[in-house]
């Protein structure tokens, strides 16, 4: 049964978004989003999913990121909250 | 009652609009004003060759669309609506060339607007005639309403602007404000709005309500000023004088009066009323618009001041008339529609006549006048008497019939208005008159050499004080129609 | 090929899109043309489906040819037909109208400005097209993204209130996806009749309620209905003129139209009237919209804002009208859809030929202007009559029917916000009539029409579509009783009375 | 008391999809600083598929990939064998959907930050107030 | 604002935990979404469209004109993001600089004056950063087996997870990483700007353009099986090529808008040498 990794990995994903919105740092927040994709992407596996996984794998996880840190380059890090 | 189907009313409402494009792209004032002229006949003539029809009693429809379950875009040439038509449309003629004189005498700028506007607000007076039911009268009120805004801003001073505020605030701020509503109460409540003789509420009895909508219907149309809400009507005096003349003496004002005529006779319809004692509380408030706006005339040096709150008191006349709902009285209130258009008409050119010869404006300064200008101080000798009522002009009869309609509604108080109003009509005008030929050569203020007017002035205004007397002896055409209008 | 409309429709401006995207690298001067004939077949095939509606009834297009619910279909009926001809011909003429102001405010992105202006009329008319409660999302999506890029264009605060507009628009979107989400984990379906099929079962469930509810504020925050308005204003204000003439008038309409269709189809009217008695709060809620975008467009000063706080006032009023709840008010709603995008276009379209002239809606600026462009100035008061409501414009009829419903329903207050609305209408639109008429002033005797001042009026290409428009809104008027008793009459179901 | 456990548990997914919304939508609403929100908004549109994806779930149920599916329809399929597959396909298009939009508000950011070079909405406000 | 947030947050949470006590509990087998039509495109996929990856089927041919206008999303943010950021009257530096390659040499070089032409010279910009070898090779070692894992991945998406979208993001991953990890010009050189925007209308195009070889086939939009007749193989097998070449469109499509948006957005639309 994989449901207590599943509930165990529910709550790791808020952790992590909250921490992404939270991060003081406009490119720390862009690589924790990344890891909550990531997150994100395990859980739908467990759950089945395996393409929408992949996809946000490939999207959430990879892409949007690299797309966040060039913004982020582009503009500044610094942020207030 | 016979229907006919035609087309002519449409022909007749919308030939000064379909000259509009052509007048708004003539360059030329010559070719702009042959226009004018065209079509002014053109429409006297299609309004004319209805009358036989009329007179016998016939009815002339046309729908030009069913845009609501009930309530088309409608006309219908009765009577009354022929009445108005005739009076307007003829005067039309008169007034542009009153108009070209006058504009060419002052060099006024932008006349193609001028006469483009002037046109439109024609074709709307024209509608609201022969409208058949409220939603059309409805659409060509407004349509008047903003037609006529160009035009009382004409000079685009700061006062026209002003007064034009004020204008639009009354004119249109009554109508969405008060008689949308009213009409779509009526419509939700009759599922019409057609007029009939015995009206659309035939049946319905809440009495509060029906009173409540009287009221709104016959406030709401605040072109006929009935006081409180009559003080857009001085206001607009800044317009040009054939604009006043035509507009503030014949065709806002008495679509004005008009439209309660048809609210009064058509929606709520004569035994409703009679039943529900409403006609009285009109008559109250008519009176009452009667002595004040005579007393506040009395009081005004400005020439058109004066006759704009004579215009508002004889207005009240006409609704008295109806809201009497005597026969006699409602041929009263009709037939002044027409009586008191020639006759104050004829005053207004003369006040423009005078402003264009000499430049004066207040009464103070006209001692004397008539040495300068007889011929146009004989007319408006003329048009006081129709307005006051005395013979020979045409205001006698109206007046009389009025006088007649309080005795067969024997409404005694109504009766002494009338008579009081009239010596205070007599009062505000004749010695205007008697200063201007009457006084000591000390203390007239012209040198008695003749010099009147542009003939383009005087011409219109002998024409109109012709037909005021030539009315007292030919009445009939406007009394028939209407006795026709009553019914009987 | 009629058989084949409801494909074309929304087809042909795709493929059409991506073939200017592609000609736009090649050859600039390419892309209009090929734009204004893709939306004229669109335009072509919609008008002609909604005359095939007229006689058919209810059209099905199964896409993929797979039988609905295991695919998506297109079901046109009388509303989306009647919605679709206008989404289509607003498209199409604004298109014409607005090619010299965009060649003139950007020159060198003529081609993707194009891509995005078909693209986005493509979602547009996807939207109002499609029969499947997932598809509208995605085409909403496309509608909107497409419409971010259009607004950002305007430059100075464009970007900044086109991100904010995407803030709220994506929460609208998401909201209405989360409410289809309810649906579906509910229902198992997504195609709106199959769901309106299995629902009724289930109106008690408050999984269900929730689901209506969601996908009513997600709507609702899409077309700035009152309380969630704040971005609209300043995005269609500081978008370029070609742009917000097609997006003011067409995507707050659309989002009415996907509101009545969720009333009406998704969920039934006695779900939405009876079951769910919240119509009385929505309906004051939209008098305090109306009573808001009046108060708001009174203090503005530039004519674009003014009329952008106009729009959110007539939002209000098909809001109200939609949730009387009785057939009056649903007529006057569906009818002011259509009235309001014609009017919205023809006052916009006008006020683009000002920008194109006198660079600026600001009301300084408009001084003189019914001398310097007197057609321009002619068409927008027309467009002025019909949104203050004088006969024989269409924009009276409407609120002849929204004021109807509501004495009908008594709201009284609802009769009374329209009064109001439109005697502030009066206020606002005399204003600007007012700076454009009287001239700095001069005395008025001494010079006639010897040296008036030279016209200068925008090129024909704008004319043209501008003087279409308002003679539309003048024959829409007139035919208003042929349009309700043919079209309106069976776009509202026989529950509803 | 265990019988609310046994809701908590039975729905933990819907909970924790609620939470992470209203996390999102908080951001979205209450963060001062643009690129905050678009992390917002990302957190919201995936806190929607993951409730799409939830509602995919089957117990005892495999991925939606038919095993030896080179033979063709001939051994017969049991619907109750495999994950629902309808809500996998929406999701795969919401998620390209969100990464669009990520990417135009990306772009509208750089954009914003260009003119009043600062990401901070007050500070941005405070200097269309100035203008 | 935070406590207008957080108001309106805790309103939609509430709601959404009213409304969920309704929910069929999570995973249940019995829950309507189970039971009403996905038993359908399990059982019939395989003979409706011969897919045995039902997502994939369900993707591109039941809901197959979800996917394309999914794809036209994709299309319309790359357009959108080029139109947005793309600096079209770019300020010519008054002075552009070059490196030489072998020797390391920069050199700085006034408006107008000319180069001599030769190979071993690279365009930089004034801030440049020398790249690190490592990361370089590695990189360049990667990326073609990246890249051929994305053709796997596209291709075989009949059979095994993924498709069009996540081959396609990953094809345009490959070009990415190489712009990180030597510099945008030197992925520019690769692909340029036009091929990108080009690319992206095609891949659409691919797409759009087979559901309108349908519909002028007789048949409905997207209705593979009326490429039975151009393929010459029976309706079923057509709708699986028909998916292939969709997805095969929805990779050029999301590739070429991947690499596009990157590109803008990692320079502002100046296209120098990115992050």
């Amino acid at each position: 049964m994989v449901w207590p990794i599943d509930l165990a990995i529910l709550t790791l994903v808020v952790i992590v978004g909250i921490g992404a919105l939270m991060v003081k740092d406009l490119l720390g927040a862009a690589i924790l989003f990344g890891a909550y994709s990531f997150m994100m992407c395990l859980l739908w596996t467990i759950m089945g999913a395996v393409d929408v996984a992949f996809t946000e794998a490939s999207v959430g996880a990879g892409v949007s990121t690299v797309f966040f840190v060039g913004a982020v380059f582009r503009t500044s890090r610094r942020t207030k909250d | 009652m016979e229907t006919i189907v035609s087309i002519k009313p449409l022909l007749a409402v919308s030939v000064s609009l379909l000259v509009t494009p052509i007048l708004a792209s003539s360059r030329a004032p010559n070719v702009r004003e042959a226009w004018t002229f065209m079509a002014a006949v053109a429409k006297v003539l299609i309004v004319a060759s209805m009358v036989p029809a009329v007179l016998k009693g016939a009815e002339i429809v046309y729908t030009v669309a069913e845009v609501v379950p009930g309530a088309a875009i409608k006309f219908r040439v009765d009577a009354l609506g022929m009445l108005f038509a005739l009076v307007s449309s003829s005067l039309w003629i008169v007034t542009s060339a009153y108009s070209i004189g006058y504009m060419r005498g002052l060099k006024e700028h932008s006349q193609t607007r001028y006469f483009v506007f002037f046109a439109l607000a024609l074709s709307a007076t024209v509608g609201v005639a022969f409208s058949a039911n409220l939603l059309t009268l409805y659409l060509f009120y407004e349509m008047l309403s903003f037609a006529t805004y160009p035009l009382v801003t004409h000079h685009q001073d700061h006062e026209a602007r002003s007064s034009g505020r004020k204008y639009l605030l009354y004119i249109v701020g009554t109508s969405i404000g008060i008689v949308l509503p009213a009409m779509l109460i009526c419509y939700n409540m009759t599922g019409t709005l057609e007029f009939s003789m015995q009206g659309i509420f035939a049946g319905t009895e809440h009495k509060a309500t029906i009173t409540v909508l009287l009221l709104m219907l016959v406030l709401g149309f605040a072109k006929v000023a009935i006081m409180p809400l009559h003080s857009w009507l001085p206001a607009a005096m800044v317009a040009p004088t054939p604009v006043s003349a035509l507009l503030h003496a014949v065709a806002v004002v008495k679509v004005g009066a008009f439209s309660v005529l048809r609210v009064l006779t058509g929606v709520f319809g004569v035994n409703l009323l009679t039943n529900l004692h409403l006609g009285t509380v009109i008559c109250y408030i008519a009176s009452f618009t009667v002595i004040v706006a005579s007393l506040i005339a009395l009081s005004q040096d400005g020439l058109k001041r004066r006759l704009a709150f004579s215009t508002i008191g004889q207005l009240s006349y006409i609704v008295l008339g109806v809201a009497l709902l005597s026969p006699k009285g409602m041929i009263g209130g009709m037939t002044h529609i027409a009586m008191h258009a020639f006759g104050k008409i004829t005053l207004f050119f003369c006040a423009g006549a005078i402003a264009v010869a000499t430049g004066k404006k207040y009464i103070s300064e006209m001692v004397g006048i008539g040495k300068r200008m007889p011929v146009t101080m004989v007319a408006f000798f003329i048009g006081s008497l129709s307005v006051i009522g005395l013979p020979p002009t045409g205001g006698f009869f109206s007046k009389w019939y009025l006088v007649l309609g309080t005795l067969q509604a024997d409404q005694m108080p109504m009766l002494i208005v009338l008579l009081g109003s009239s010596l205070l009509n007599a009062a505000y005008f004749l010695p205007i008159v008697y200063k201007a030929f009457f006084c000591t050569p000390e203390e007239s203020m012209f040198e008695n050499t003749i010099q009147e007017a542009p003939i383009w002035c005087v011409a219109p205004l002998v024409v109109t004080a012709v037909i005021s007397v030539v009315l007292f002896f030919y009445p009939t055409l406007f009394l028939n129609l209407a006795k026709l209008a009553i019914g009987g | 090929m009629s058989l084949q409309y409801p494909g074309l429709i929304v087809v042909v401006p795709l493929l059409s899109a991506l073939v200017i995207s592609i000609a736009g690298w090649v050859n600039k001067r390419w892309c209009f043309p090929i734009a204004v004939a893709g939306l004229s077949v669109a335009a072509y095939s919609s008008v002609g489906l909604l005359f095939r509606v007229l006689d058919e009834g209810v059209i099905v297009y199964k896409l993929g040819g797979w039988d609905p619910p295991m695919g998506i279909a297109y079901y046109v009926d009388h509303l989306n037909g009647l919605v679709l001809a206008v989404v289509s011909v607003v498209a199409l003429l604004n298109a014409i109208a607005s090619k010299n102001s965009i060649e003139q405010e950007f020159p060198e992105r003529i081609g993707p400005f194009y891509t995005l202006y078909v693209l986005m009329v493509t979602g547009l008319l996807g939207i109002v097209v499609t029969g499947d409660a997932f598809n509208l999302y995605v085409l909403l999506e496309i509608a909107a993204l497409t419409g971010y890029g259009l607004i950002a264009m305007g430059g100075g605060r464009g970007p900044l209130s086109a991100l904010n507009y995407l803030y709220m628009g994506t929460i609208g979107a998401c909201f209405y996806l989360l409410g289809i989400g309810y649906l579906y984990i509910m229902t198992g379906s997504l195609n709106m009749v199959d769901i309106a099929r299995i629902l009724p079962d289930l109106y008690q469930s408050k999984a269900v309620m929730a689901a209506f509810i969601i996908c009513m504020v997600g709507v609702w925050l899409k077309m700035a209905f009152f309380p969630l308005h704040a971005w609209l204003p300043n995005a269609y204000t500081f978008a370029p003129s070609a742009s917000s003439s097609l997006i003011a008038p067409l995507v707050t309409k659309v989002m009415i139209y996907v509101m009545i269709r969720l009333i009406l189809t998704i969920f039934t009217p006695e779900f939405s009237f009876n079951i769910l008695a919240v119509s009385k709060p929505i309906v004051w809620l939209s008098v305090i919209a109306i009573f808001m975008g009046a108060i708001l467009a009174l203090s503005e000063r530039n004519l674009k804002k003014m009329l952008t706080f106009i729009i959110i006032a007539e939002v209000g009023y098909m809001v109200g009208g939609a949730w009387l709840g009785n057939r009056v008010g649903m007529t006057g709603a569906i009818l002011h859809i259509a009235n309001d995008a014609l009017m919205t276009l023809c006052v916009f379209l006008a006020v683009g030929n000002i920008v194109y002239k006198v660079k600026g809606a600001e009301f300084e600026n408009l001084q003189g202007l019914f001398r310097k462009m007197p057609f321009t100035m002619g068409a927008f008061v027309i467009g002025a009559m019909s949104m203050i409501g004088v006969p024989p414009t269409c924009g009276f009829f409407s609120k002849w029917y929204l004021i109807s419903g509501a004495i009908q329903a008594g709201q009284y207050g609802f009769m009374v916000a329209l009064l109001f609305s439109s005697l502030v209408n009066v206020v606002l639109f005399f204003r600007v009539f007012e700076i454009c008429y009287y001239e700095p002033f001069s005395d008025h005797h001494g010079h006639g029409d010897h040296h008036p001042e030279p016209i200068d009026e925008a090129p024909v290409t704008m004319l043209v579509p501008l003087f279409i428009v308002a003679a539309i809104l003048v024959l829409v008027g007139l035919y208003t009783g042929d349009i309700v008793n043919h079209i309106v009459e069976f776009a509202i179901p026989k529950g509803l009375v | 008391m265990g019988d609310i456990i046994q809701t908590i548990v039975a729905k933990y997914n819907f909970w924790i999809y609620i939470t992470l919304m209203m996390i999102g939508l908080y951001a979205m609403i209450a963060k001062n600083n643009l690129v905050k929100k678009i992390v917002g908004m990302n957190i919201f549109q995936t806190a929607i598929i993951l409730f799409y994806v939830s509602i995919g779930a089957k117990r005892g149920a495999t991925i939606p990939i038919l095993e030896h599916g080179h033979g063709g329809g001939h051994n017969v399929v049991h619907a109750i064998d495999y994950a629902n597959p309808l809500p996998h396909v929406l999701m795969l298009t919401a998620i390209v959907v969100a990464v669009a939009t990520l990417g135009v508000a990306l772009a509208l950011a750089i954009r914003v930050y260009d003119r009043y070079s600062t990401l901070e909405e007050d500070e941005i406000l405070s200097q269309i107030r100035e203008e | 604002m935070k406590v207008i947030g957080l108001i309106i947050a805790v309103l939609t949470g509430g709601l959404l935990i009213y409304a969920a006590g309704d929910f069929p509990a999570w995973s249940d087998p019995a829950s309507p979404a189970s039971t009403y039509l996905s038993p359908h495109f399990i059982e019939k996929t395989m003979e409706e469209t011969s897919v045995p990856n039902i997502v994939t089927a369900v993707l591109a041919d039941y809901r197959g004109f979800d996917t394309m206008f999914e794809t036209t999303v994709i299309f319309s943010a790359g357009v959108a993001c080029f139109l947005l950021l793309r600096a079209f009257r770019r300020k010519q530096p008054e002075a552009r600089h070059y490196r030489h390659v072998l020797t390391g040499v920069t050199v700085r070089i006034k408006e107008g004056t000319k180069l001599p032409p030769s190979e071993d010279f690279e365009r930089i910009d004034s801030l440049w950063t020398p790249h690190d070898l490592i990361i370089k090779t590695v990189c360049r070692l990667l990326i073609p087996f990246i890249q051929i894992f994305a053709l796997y991945v596209i291709a075989h998406g009949h059979h095994s997870p993924g498709g069009g979208f996540q081959g396609g993001v990953i094809l345009g991953a490959s070009i990415i990483v190489l712009a990180i990890s030597q510099d945008l010009r030197t992925a520019v050189k690769r692909m340029g700007e036009k091929l990108d925007a080009l690319l992206c209308a095609v891949g659409v195009l691919i797409y759009a353009g087979t559901g309108a070889l349908c519909l002028l086939l007789g048949l409905n939009f997207l209705d593979y099986s009326a490429l039975a007749s151009v393929l010459h193989v029976d309706p079923i097998t057509a709708r699986s090529h028909g998916i292939l070449i969709v997805e095969i469109g929805v990779g050029v499509a999301v590739m070429a808008t991947m690499i596009w948006i990157y590109n803008n957005v990692s320079s502002k639309g100046e296209y120098d040498q990115g992050l």
